[in-house]
This record gives C-alpha cells, sequence and structure tokens, in this order.
C-alpha cells in the first residue's frame, strides 16, 4: 500500500471521525451548564467527610478503586519498562566522563534541591486540603532529586539514588494502599470503604480519614515509580553501550 | 471576562497542539510539548481545575521532555556507533 | 462560545491522529499520542465547567458559598495526566527496543523489514 | 512569543524559558482575580519546574546549542522585570503570613530559575561545560 492511498483513507476515515465528533458536541450539554448532578453529590458527600479538597475525596474515597486501577496501570507499565530497559547481554556498562557544570547552575541547583523536595512533599501532605495530592507531589519530588544530574553529574545522582531501593519503595506503596483497602473488608466493611478511622476536624492535616493515608501511599507510589522510570532512560542514553553489531541483526530479518 | 480568558486559553491550547503536530523533529517537538504543557496548565487554571493543572505542569514541564530527549539521544548515539562499525 | 471548547478539543485530537498517522519518526509519534491524550483532558474539564464557579476546594472558602465546578471530572483527569506519562514512558521504551532490534525508528521501513 | 514555536533551536529554546517566565505571572495574578489564595500552589510549582526543564534543555542539547547560543538578554531581563513587578504588587495586595512567605519563594524561585536557565542557554557561564556521557 504507498504513501498516497493511505493518506486518502486517513482523510477520510478522518472526515467521518471529524464529523460525527462535531454533531456529537453539538449535542453535549451546553458548556459552562448549570446541570452537574453527580458533582453536586460529590462535594455533599466530601463536605459530610470534612475533607476539604473534594477531588482528593473523589480520587481516594469515594472512588479509591478506581484509583486502585489507575495504579495498576502505572505499576504494571513502570514493570514493563523496567524490562525493556533492562541491560542485554551484548551491552555493556561504560562510565561517562564526569560533567564540568558551570558555576551558577551547580549553585542553584544545590540551592533548590532540597525547597523543590519540600514542595514536592508539601503538595503530598496537603492533598486533601489544597490543590495537589500524591500525583503531583510525588511527580515533583522525583523531578527535584533529578537536579542532582543537572547540578553535578550522574555519579552524583547514582550515589544518592540507589534504584532497588526506590524499586522496593514503589512495590511497599503500591501494597500499602491495598492493606489500607483490605484493612476495611477486615474490619467488616467494604473493599477500601472510608470508614475505619475518624474523620477529623475539617480542614485539618488529618481531615478525612483514611485520605491522607491512600494520598501518601499513592504519592510515595508515584514518586518512586518516577525515579525508576528515569533512571532507566538515563541509564540507557548515558551509560550502556553495545557491542556494535546489533545493528546488522536486524536487516536480516529476526 | 472570564468568557474571554477561557476563549484566549483555548486557542493557545489548539496553536500549541498544531505547532506540536507539525514539528517533525523530535527534539523540536520536545520544546513545544513542554510550551504545551504550561499553555495546557493555564487552561486548566481558569477552568477552575488548578489539581489538574498542577498535575500537567509537574508531569508536562520536566518529565516528559526529558523522557523523549534521552530516547532522542539513545538512538542518536546508536546510529553514529552504527556509522562507525559500518 | 457555548461549544468552542468541544470544538477545541476535537481539533486537538484530530491534529494528533493526523501526526500520529503521518509520523516518519516513532519518537514523533508517541509526542503526537500525548498531544490526543491533551485533548481528552479538555473534554473532560470543559464538561465539568460551570459558568462563574470556582474550584471545588474548600481550605480557603466557605463550604456552599460559591457555585463550584464538577470535582469528579478533574479526579479522572488528574489521575490520568500521571498515569498518560508512564504510559508513554513504557512506549518511549518500546521504541527503543525497535531502535535496537532494527536499527531504525522509521515506521515505513519497519514494515518493509517484516516483508 | 508563542509564535516562537518555529525558528532555530536557540530561538525555541529561549521561548521555552520565557514561556515560563510570563506564565508563572500570569497564574499569580489569576489566583489573586478569581480571590483563591490556593491557586497559588500551581505558580509556585511551575517556578519551580519551568528552569528545571529548560536546564534540561540547555544539558541535554548542550553541543547544538554552542554552535549558535541563544543571546536574549534584553527580552529575559524584562521578563524576569514583569515577574518582580507582579509579584511585588501582588504581595503589596496580600497581608502579611504564610501567604506572603509562599509568595516570596515563589517570586525568588522564578527570578533566580530565569536567570540561572537563560545563561545558561546562553553559556555566559566561568566553566564552559561539555557534552556528558
Amino acid at each position: 500500500m504507498s504513501r498516497r492511498v493511505r493518506l486518502w483513507i486517513l482523510s477520510a476515515g478522518g472526515t467521518g471521525l471529524a464529523v460525527l465528533l462535531v454533531v456529537a458536541c453539538f449535542q453535549l450539554p451546553g458548556f459552562g451548564g448549570d446541570q452537574h448532578p453527580y458533582g453536586d453529590r460529590a462535594v455533599r458527600e466530601s463536605l459530610a467527610r470534612r475533607t476539604a479538597n473534594t477531588v482528593a475525596s473523589v480520587n481516594f474515597d469515594q472512588r479509591a478503586f478506581d484509583t486502585l486501577g489507575e495504579m495498576t496501570i502505572l505499576f504494571s507499565a513502570v514493570l514493563g519498562t523496567v524490562v525493556l530497559l533492562r541491560q542485554t547481554r551484548d551491552e555493556h556498562r561504560a562510565k561517562p566522563a564526569p560533567a564540568q557544570v558551570a558555576v551558577p547552575v551547580r549553585r542553584y541547583a544545590l540551592v533548590t534541591l532540597p525547597v523543590a523536595l519540600l514542595t514536592g512533599l508539601y503538595v503530598i501532605a496537603h492533598g486533601q486540603l489544597s490543590p495537589g495530592g500524591g500525583f503531583q507531589g510525588g511527580v515533583v519530588a522525583a523531578t527535584a532529586l533529578h537536579l542532582l544530574y543537572l547540578g553535578a553529574d550522574y555519579r552524583a545522582l547514582e550515589w544518592i539514588r540507589p534504584v532497588g531501593l526506590y524499586e522496593v519503595g514503589d512495590a511497599l506503596s503500591a501494597s500499602a494502599y491495598l492493606v489500607l483497602g483490605l484493612a476495611g473488608v477486615l474490619a467488616g466493611t467494604a473493599f477500601l470503604a472510608n470508614t475505619l478511622l475518624s474523620y477529623g476536624t475539617f480542614n485539618t492535616l488529618s481531615s478525612g480519614g483514611a485520605v491522607p493515608l491512600l494520598n501518601a501511599a499513592i504519592g510515595m507510589e508515584v514518586a518512586c515509580a518516577a525515579v525508576v522510570l528515569l533512571a532507566r532512560f538515563l541509564d540507557q542514553a548515558v551509560e550502556i553501550e553495545e557491542s556494535g553489531k546489533t545493528g546488522k541483526t536486524g536487516k536480516s530479518g529476526e | 471576562m472570564d468568557d474571554a480568558l477561557i476563549a484566549v486559553a483555548l486557542l493557545l491550547v489548539a496553536a500549541t497542539a498544531t505547532a506540536a503536530v507539525a514539528t517533525r523533529d523530535p527534539v523540536h517537538q520536545a520544546l513545544v510539548l513542554s510550551l504545551l504543557g504550561v499553555a495546557l496548565a493555564l487552561l486548566f487554571t481558569v477552568l477552575q481545575a488548578p489539581d489538574v493543572a498542577l498535575s500537567q505542569l509537574a508531569v508536562g514541564s520536566a518529565l516528559t521532555p526529558l523522557l523523549l530527549l534521552l530516547s532522542v539521544r539513545k538512538v542518536w548515539r546508536r546510529r553514529q556507533r552504527q556509522g562507525r562499525t559500518e | 462560545m457555548s461549544v468552542l471548547p468541544y470544538l477545541v478539543a476535537v481539533w486537538v485530537f484530530l491534529a494528533g491522529c493526523y501526526g500520529l498517522a503521518t509520523s516518519r519518526n516513532l519518537i514523533h509519534a508517541v509526542g503526537c499520542l500525548t498531544v490526543c491524550q491533551a485533548a481528552t483532558y479538555v473534554l473532560l474539564i470543559a464538561v465539568g465547567y460551570r459558568d462563574g464557579a470556582t474550584a471545588p476546594v474548600y481550605s480557603d472558602i466557605e463550604p456552599a458559598s460559591r457555585p463550584v465546578v464538577d470535582p469528579v471530572v478533574q479526579a479522572l483527569a488528574l489521575t490520568d495526566v500521571v498515569v498518560g506519562a508512564t504510559v508513554t514512558a513504557l512506549l518511549l521504551a518500546l521504541v527503543l527496543q525497535i531502535s535496537k532490534r532494527h536499527g531504525t525508528v522509521d515506521p515505513d521501513e519497519l514494515s518493509e523489514l517484516r516483508g | 512569543m508563542w509564535g516562537v514555536a518555529t525558528g532555530p533551536l536557540r530561538r525555541r529554546a529561549v521561548a521555552q524559558n520565557l514561556s515560563t517566565t510570563l506564565g508563572c505571572p500570569v497564574l499569580l495574578l489569576l489566583a489573586q482575580g478569581y480571590d483563591r489564595p490556593s491557586y497559588v500552589d500551581v505558580a509556585l510549582v511551575l517556578a519551580l519546574l519551568g528552569p528545571i526543564g529548560t536546564l534540561v534543555f540547555a544539558r541535554l542539547l548542550a553541543e547544538d546549542l554552542d554552535e549558535d547560543p541563544p543571546r536574549a538578554q534584553a527580552l529575559t531581563w524584562a521578563a524576569a522585570g514583569f515577574a518582580a513587578a507582579v509579584v511585588l504588587a501582588v504581595c503589596v495586595a496580600t497581608e502579611p503570613g504564610r501567604a506572603m512567605v509562599k509568595l516570596l519563594v515563589t517570586g525568588a524561585l522564578l527570578i533566580g530559575g530565569n536567570l540561572v536557565a537563560s545563561r545558561a542557554l546562553a553559556r555566559g557561564m566561568p566553566t564552559a561545560e561539555e557534552r556528558h556521557g
């Protein structure tokens, strides 16, 4: 099939899809409308459970099972990446040359690193109060660690970041989420039901029952996942060398 | 006022997304994608979704471009070595 | 104005699909896929918006003092943003494997290889 | 400014840096305009991660940028001045306290990060960076 034929098929399909989507758009309830039955109920429930950030309440309380699914996707994606990017037999590690980093960049990185880690933790810890939560804070904290790669060099990063430990942390926090859910079953209620802990005072750090705990588990999970992912990619891009003949085997057709 | 802000942010997102698709070189595309991340964050803030904006910023401004650039560099290095061995 | 956000989402989605289909570089294709993902977020958040409302976060306002937008779609979008990024990483890892096995990242050359 | 999505690499890199410097004050102004102090978190994260993103580009594209280093001193200083003005204005509008500290941290991170990132792109540094790995 030539490129032109393919382009024609694409444009035909694309036009059809576009027409259908645009028609669907005009059937949707108007933008900015006042009809949000699920939203109103979610807000009411969240306030009843004294969680100030309704979005966190939806994520970790009302739809906690859904978040378990998302976490499983995240976990298996990380697993897949680790398997795909592992060091194979025809590759060897070459120590990268130490990089010379300009002084202002190094100073900036060293000053910002603690601030960034703190911000990540702050975003995770205040997930049930203000915008933020485990998903965002985890990524911020993981990115903060990589300031060390920018400010110093790859070896400094490896020194502070034993990847194995983060892989274990990833698995531990994933199971912590499950255990928190099972605790509900053991106590005689439903899986991941937020009934065990008292809801606390509205708008304080410990409000919302199990929400802060699940939030922290997700935060750790995401942070470890991002660190492991970036570590694998950095390994591939900076350190791992091939023996030089892999490219040709492909051309003879595997 | 709100409507005007939303419209501006929407058009910004549409323009950046089109630019991201039209940019064929992956390195340049990574730069445009990080712009798209900021534009999306602005749009979400205007649409009163700070949680999603935060999420988009955390992912879009540093993580995704870093992953893309590292992949580009790996592929590029492999091609260089092939050029030398053949 | 009442359909503009939906139309923008459709446009972004179609643009991403077009880029995906005509891409000559798998890394570029993964970038286009993230554009497609962005379209779904725009659509979700747009569905949940309410005129003159504010975010459903009560740390700095009194409950029930102002109308709020729909938190359910925001929760959906926010988890998906982060999970989508890890899936992007998985796809990039696949691309790296392909480039290692076949020495190319051009999908057209790849289909020729397979014969 | 958004039209800079086209053009040579160095222009794009500078534009990416500028997008942080201009986007962050806009977010602060929006937080003020909607009367929601909690929106400042978004600006804080952008001020933190934006320069990191630019430094990533500066690091990994070092050899491409070395060929023709981008020079946009005037633009950078103008953007930094704009950011400083906005931060100060918003600071005046909020009463002293934790919110003020957060704002000041945001401002300091934003301006410092922007200047460092811009200089990293322009290679106006004491030690020349070398390609890594």
